[in-house]
């Protein structure tokens, strides 16, 4: 799947986006989540409180819970400051 | 059918308010919002606005349908800028056309609390001083703001 | 100080709406409100609306006061017209410009509540099909919009 | 007293303003809207309902309770329909 990073997210990843290959034990947005912190130190410090990681399926807001169910396109942010 | 719109350039919030009136007959109240990139006092020198191409839009425009499902709305228009902004630019816009004041209000106040807090946008602080930049902070207002949409509702 | 304008002539909303945020670097939202004619689905030909000159200026400028002094607005314009107008054309503005959106949204709609209860206009219908015309009754629900404001004060 | 009469209420009396010189016992609006009715045709059917007749003293709203107490100008009409 391709994972897509804004803002801080993004700046601390150190990338805008990349394919994501994740196991299969991974089954939500929160699993995907834990798996990215693991990855290095870019993403440590991106994910360290999973709690200010906003994330979207497929354009579409998505909780921590939900499935990643076959998405093609995940995106993590920080809240919106639009407007 | 909302007209929604993500741009670098400026936009014209008249020729938007205008151009859902003009030539109806049925429209009565016409709420327009305007907001504007403030300088903080002297401190910010200028704002940059990344945000998600495609969920931006298709955001802006659920917004968009839920007002419409919950008023009877005649025209909604949302247009929300991105890249750099100085103070005193406009940074976005609704106007929300409608037979009656009452749901022309509350329609345009509900889609910029929505947006503020759904539309994937985020502002990045480029400081007068030459203080480090830095990313806005969402603002739990704003939350409480769209949250008593979800109360009403 | 508001500017506040009683006037045969139409109004450009737009104007005042930039008057208000132009140059300046504090303001955050500017909403505002323009009130239409409708035909009512046909049946209107025209309003012919008089007003009490003298009082109704200065009761717009009050109820403008009472808005500024319940929320920090930065400028507040209020325009209305009086005479013949017909359908698809402007009544009324309000526009506020504040640094916050919750604060210009609330003073704007309180404006127009109090507006349409408090200044002494009315309208006179004259129907399309050569019905007799006749004064526009006031409107139960206008009252319960501006005795909103009374309780939420 | 002057007073300036609007809308239906203009109408019903025939005159848009008139110089009034009530009796030292009309002391408040509803007073003079009781002695106005008593005056003839037109204002008995202007002020047939005193509920829903507005009224001002000096351009400023005025309850029917409220004092006369040497305003210069009283106005009537009905609830405003502006806006």
């Amino acid at each position: 799947m391709k994972a897509v990073y804004f803002a801080w997210v993004r700046e601390r990843v150190g990338k805008a986006e990349e394919e994501l290959e994740p196991p299969s034990t991974v089954t939500t947005v929160g699993d995907l989540i834990a798996w990215l912190a693991a990855r290095g130190d870019g993403y440590a410090h991106a994910f360290e409180k999973p709690s200010t990681i906003r994330a979207a399926l497929d354009k579409v807001h998505a909780r921590h819970e939900a499935a990643l169910a076959g998405a093609a396109e995940v995106a993590f942010f920080p809240p919106m400051t639009g407007g | 059918m909302a007209t929604i719109r993500v741009q670098r350039e400026d936009f014209d919030a008249a020729a938007e308010s205008t151009a859902l009136a003009r030539g109806r007959m049925d429209v009565g109240a016409v709420v327009s919002f305007v907001g504007y990139c403030r300088d903080e006092g002297g401190r910010l020198a200028t704002l940059e606005l990344e945000y998600y191409p495609g969920m931006a839009e298709a955001e802006m425009a659920r917004v968009a349908r839920e007002a419409e499902s919950r008023w009877r709305l005649i025209g909604v228009t949302a247009i929300h800028r991105f890249g750099k902004i100085a103070p005193g630019e406009q940074i976005v816009c609704v106007v929300v056309a409608a037979a009656h004041r009452g749901e022309a209000f509350a329609a345009a106040e509900m889609m910029m609390d929505f947006l503020k807090t759904r539309a994937p946008f985020w502002k990045r602080a480029i400081r007068a001083d030459g203080a480090a930049e830095g990313w806005v902070e969402a603002k739990g207002e704003d939350d409480s703001a769209a949250a008593r949409w979800d109360a009403a509702g």
